[in-house]
């Protein structure tokens, strides 16, 4: 064996809706119409709340907001694919995704609002709150998908994170342990290609980010991040193997259409012509081209949706209003420990007397 | 087991109980399962629990951070972590997430999680392997941090750790694995956030703990002074009660620790005591600590950390300010 | 550049200076470089100086640690950690390796390197964003730590950083990056390891650093007593004569800090002034510092971080004491 | 492109002297009479130093110490080809590599004295001291690969780590620094099959270490630890590859035939039989069947190394010792920062009072 090839992998891109909304009939997922329908509504109630949240902060009435538009199809797609009791383990640009699990928006405006009360589990629900340390919650995703192996149960949990965070040790570590512990885990990267100026090629030597698996031993699979038809049919099967142990890499290939977060001025390091380039490849819209065409959508639902939307986001910019009125600061004191430990005692009364 | 144990074996069998107490009891780490850990504080613990004992790449940031993970699940995930310093490779995890978990969500998402780690200087070991950085976990609210000092305190504590709702980082004294032996009760709990007078007395208040309390209480034996020696057990959220009455009584106070002197626990511990029994202190409180220098390679080890002597010195010195 | 500037251009105008004074001076950090910066504090030094001016991937052990070999090759690295916390990324290259390869080795290999964060609370940001961790850094030996508190003394500390023979921690106190102009004077050095007199003044000492500095100036401008305002500008190694000098004099001492209380250098400055001027105190040295909890998020983070009734009534306690 | 394979990669592996002793012509590296006989002595001087060592250990008069028995091939055959400037930035089971860049077998042994001294990088090498941090130091080797790129000198750095450091995020890390800077940088991973007691199959999922170098867009190529030549030749080419700002991954796969440090017992996690299995497969052996056959090594110039390196070893003992008498505490003060500041003077003075 002076000199012989002992392995061989390959990366592959999936794309279920091409760009101008053609379906590949092989890849299509089996959904209803109505569940095509929801997918439109989800994307549409994100795009919305982003919206909204972006203005709210140009106000001052907000804090840093960080926006998934354009990744709106790799968040739905990917969260819709989950069962009820599999584990979202968000990074911070989730709202999307966590909109398809079920979280009320205004709870996603509280965050915004600097205020733990957005970051609270609801009872019952199988979730990490939003992680700001880049990187840093794909451990918790591996070692959720060990533990549910090891008590025998069937959730996997879903993990989301950028392109920039697959720089991180930890992301890499998460895959390894995931590999060595057949860990029910699926990690969807959302290559949206910026972390925050920095471009992919800054980023990393790989050519594709799919390809960060192969280090750990596990599949990696790239999708079209923009058609969420494709994203869904391929998480729904990565799910359905990480269910068995058999843990797996998603990039779904995106892009940031807005800034980084609000705090941030993407013209610094961007040009107009490459953000319009994308804006003609906006998710949504390729969706609703499909929906269209097929005969799913027609005007007047989809004005039902815009006003439902509309609504709802209202209603929820309401509700996070009336919420933030009552921020209590003593409670910094009060969830650091299960019991409050007599000097911390101390520190409150200090506090409020 | 109201068995003797050393150190070593009140760790193994202190697990061993837990294991079979509860099944959502997990143990993992580096070389913990078939080797038994490098010092065999959890030999025969994989055969006995094959599902619940794994060994783990080496990736200290991933034992951390799965943890979290395990712990979300309903496990109660005990890691080890081969060596104290170590832990800085997963610091981020500890510090970012594992500590502050609750606070961030209002206690509706908590990881109840043990961390324990072989720490401090004494048996000669590579470079980097003798670290004591109990203030740096100590500045890091949300976590708490045990030191035992006994066989039987390290099976109290660390039960209680184990059981504990949150996370706690267990620095098991190197030095102490092997030394001597003591009868250990079964199923003893030893609440955390509570010091305990390891020796009364009247003279001067001693607050050492670790592999320095034995140090400590042998000093004490010896010397020309009634020392009341404090251990606080658990280091953060330090019970300062029990340390201030004492010095209250004695008016005078030496604390011991082998990690370096600024930002460690013993300038803590004299602000505490400046807080709290000011007009009652009649000397300086003294601090007989590591140097403020990287602990050196072994040939040099001795010199850095505290010994006889110098806690003699720290004593007298205070008895006769 | 006796020209004025701003904190985050004080920052950005030295770093220019230094790039144009050294050829051996290389930035690099998340986003320092076409972007300029999240602070804008290296707008437009990528494009002056393209060859040592770098973006990196999104990885602070890779920061810390490549840092370490480029400093070996001869170069001076000025690495920006995008916010203080995510340091704890990379802890243990700080730890394990940058701050002890000089006593490794014995001086043969020496580690010229900065690391500029900004830190501390202040600006409504988002969680972890808003840490004080100079202790935990303080508490590692063989790491400078640094604090400016102003336009003029950011420029010479920086420089002094750069220019400096062994690893520093540059913490830039994100609240004062968009205060007041002030005039920064050219090529101008503050030596490092030296606290300054902000304020003199006769009954009670006040420590206090970074974005607390100023706070505590107004608080003296207005309460009705004489208050001495030490600036420590190096947190570690601390010039701890300055301060005992002061406390000898005015035999009271108030300390502030952002950080939790706990394990924080107020503690360790409350240690030394114990130490050395015991006899001096008229009044237990007071700490206004953060609370022993986690940073809130930014809708809670006013009622966390010291403000001037605080830093007052710490005064007002110590002297009426 | 519904489902296009868009990244391909494989791994190759290359030996030049097989198990047996025959060379594989192509591969043989090109290498004088007199510099084959350097490789053989250099594989002898580190087995005796180890020996030695552990012997020395057991009698203790040694600290712990980690030897390179089984790995001497990987080591010696990688730092052979290494250019005199170039780095050399080891872990801690680096004897024969060091040995190979001229490090006096005294210092090895200052080292497991727990002595400083045995730390010292010699005035005008190009190395880093032992790291005992599992994974930290590659990506001191990034750093300095790239800092040599921006200065424009040919120096390459290269890194040694096991098996299982390979888990550590650090190590990816590097990896992906390396590729982004077209780092100088050459990583040898010395597979030798154990991170203490655990097996590979523990560690990673994934079934070759080299290809992990493909989650960072590097090149990764395992080649036979155990073969001297063909560990010069493939880290021959990756040097000159790296000094043209290409790093690469070398994969040695090789025994840890020893005790992970003398503080260990592998009895407690393998076997004999695989013990004696790769006994028989040692690169001592193996390269001196190659010897004896080609006629360069006769029976005469073996007994000369061996005599050779006992005295060298002997004399190195002696030298140690003596050093070790010589240990002064207050060293510990003088070292840590450039300017002694005055609080640590205070210690000092503390300490020596
Ligand atoms: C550990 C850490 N380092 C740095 C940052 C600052 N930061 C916030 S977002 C970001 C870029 C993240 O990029 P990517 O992973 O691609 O996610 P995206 O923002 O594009 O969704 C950085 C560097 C952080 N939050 N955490
Ligand atoms: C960061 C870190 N974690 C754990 C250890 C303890 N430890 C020392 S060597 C070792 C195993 C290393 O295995 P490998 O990388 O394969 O190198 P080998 O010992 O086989 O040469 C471990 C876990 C350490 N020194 N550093
Ligand atoms: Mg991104
Ligand atoms: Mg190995």
């Amino acid at each position: 064996m002076p000199r012989e090839t002992v392995a061989e992998f390959s990366v592959e891109s999936v794309q279920a809706l091409s760009e101008d909304g053609e379906i590949d009939e092989d890849l299509a997922p089996s959904l209803s119409d109505d569940q095509l329908l929801e997918l439109y509504e989800l994307m549409k109630r994100s795009r919305r709340l982003d919206e909204r949240a972006i203005s709210l902060q140009r106000r001052g009435e907000l804090g840093t907001y960080a926006p998934a538009i354009g990744q709106e199809a790799a968040q739905v797609g990917s969260a819709f694919a989950m069962a009820d009791d599999d584990w979202i383990v968000p990074s911070f640009r989730e709202s999307a995704a966590l909109l398809t699990r079920g979280t009320d928006p205004h709870r996603i405006l509280w965050y915004a609002l600097g205020m733990e009360e957005g970051a609270e589990i609801p009872d019952g629900a199988n979730a990490f709150p939003p992680s700001i340390p880049v990187g840093s919650q794909p451990l918790h995703a591996a070692g959720i998908g060990w533990g549910e192996g090891i008590q025998d149960r069937p959730n996997v949990a879903v993990t989301y994170f950028g392109d920039g965070a697959t720089s991180e040790g930890d992301v890499y570590e998460a895959f390894n342990f995931a590999g060595v512990y057949d860990a029910q885990t699926v990690f969807v990267c959302q290559n949206n290609r910026y972390a925050i100026s920095t471009r992919l090629a800054d980023q990393t030597a790989a050519e594709t980010l799919a390809q960060k698996a192969i280090a750990a031993g596990i599949d990696g699979v790239r999708v079209d991040g923009n058609d969420v038809l494709g994203v869904y049919r391929v998480v729904q099967e990565a799910l359905k193997r990480a269910r068995e142990g058999e843990p797996m890499l998603v990039e779904t290939l995106t892009y940031r259409r807005s800034m980084h977060t609000t705090s941030d001025d993407p013209s610094a390091y961007r040009d107009a012509e490459e953000e319009e380039e994308w804006e003609a490849r906006d998710p949504i819209v390729r969706f609703q081209v499909y929906l269209e065409e097929n005969g799913i959508l027609d005007q007047e639902r989809k004005e039902e949706v815009e006003q439902r939307v509309e609504s709802e986001i209202s209603e929820a910019i309401e509700r996070a209003k009336e919420g933030a009125a009552d921020v209590d600061g003593a409670d910094m004191f009060r969830y650091v420990y299960d019991e409050m430990p007599p000097y911390l005692e101390g520190q409150l009364q200090e506090f409020e007397g | 087991m109201a068995d003797k144990y050393r150190v070593v074996g009140a760790v193994r069998e202190t697990l061993r109980a837990e294991l079979e107490h509860d099944e959502e009891v997990v143990l993992y780490g580096e070389d913990v399962g078939r080797a038994g850990g490098v010092f065999r504080a959890t030999e025969g613990l994989l055969d006995d629990f094959p599902d619940r004992v794994f060994d783990t790449p080496v990736a200290e940031a991933g034992i951390v951070g799965a943890g979290a993970g395990l712990a979300a699940t309903g496990l109660r995930p005990v890691a080890e972590i081969q060596f104290q310093s170590f832990i800085y490779q997963g610091f981020h995890q500890l510090a970012q997430h594992v500590a502050r978990m609750r606070s961030r969500t209002r206690g509706t998402l908590t990881l109840p999680m043990t961390i324990r780690t072989p720490y401090g200087g004494g048996i000669h070991a590579l470079e980097l392997h003798s670290e004591s950085y109990e203030a740096g976990f100590s500045h890091v609210p949300g976590l708490t941090v045990v030191v035992p000092s006994t066989p039987a305190e390290t099976s109290g504590l660390l039960r209680s750790a184990i059981r504990h709702p949150d996370p706690v980082v267990f620095l098991e004294p190197t030095r102490l694995y092997r030394s001597v032996r003591e009868e250990v009760p079964e199923d003893h709990e030893i609440p955390l956030g509570e010091s305990r007078i390891a020796e009364p007395g009247e003279d001067v208040t001693v607050v050492a703990w670790g592999s320095m309390l034995q140090r400590t209480l042998d000093v004490a034996d010896d010397i020309d002074a009634s020392v009341e020696v404090v251990d606080p057990r658990t280091i953060h959220p330090l019970d300062t009660e029990t340390i201030t009455d004492s010095v209250k009584k004695t008016g005078r106070c030496v604390v011991v620790h082998e990690a370096p002197r600024t930002a460690g626990m013993a300038g803590e511990i004299t602000a505490r005591i400046n807080e709290d029994a000011f007009l009652y202190l009649e000397a300086p409180v003294e601090r007989v600590t590591g140097y403020d220098v990287p602990v050196p390679f072994f040939a040099r080890e001795d010199d850095y950390v505290p010994d006889e002597e110098r806690i003699a010195e720290g004593i007298r010195k205070t008895v006769e300010f």
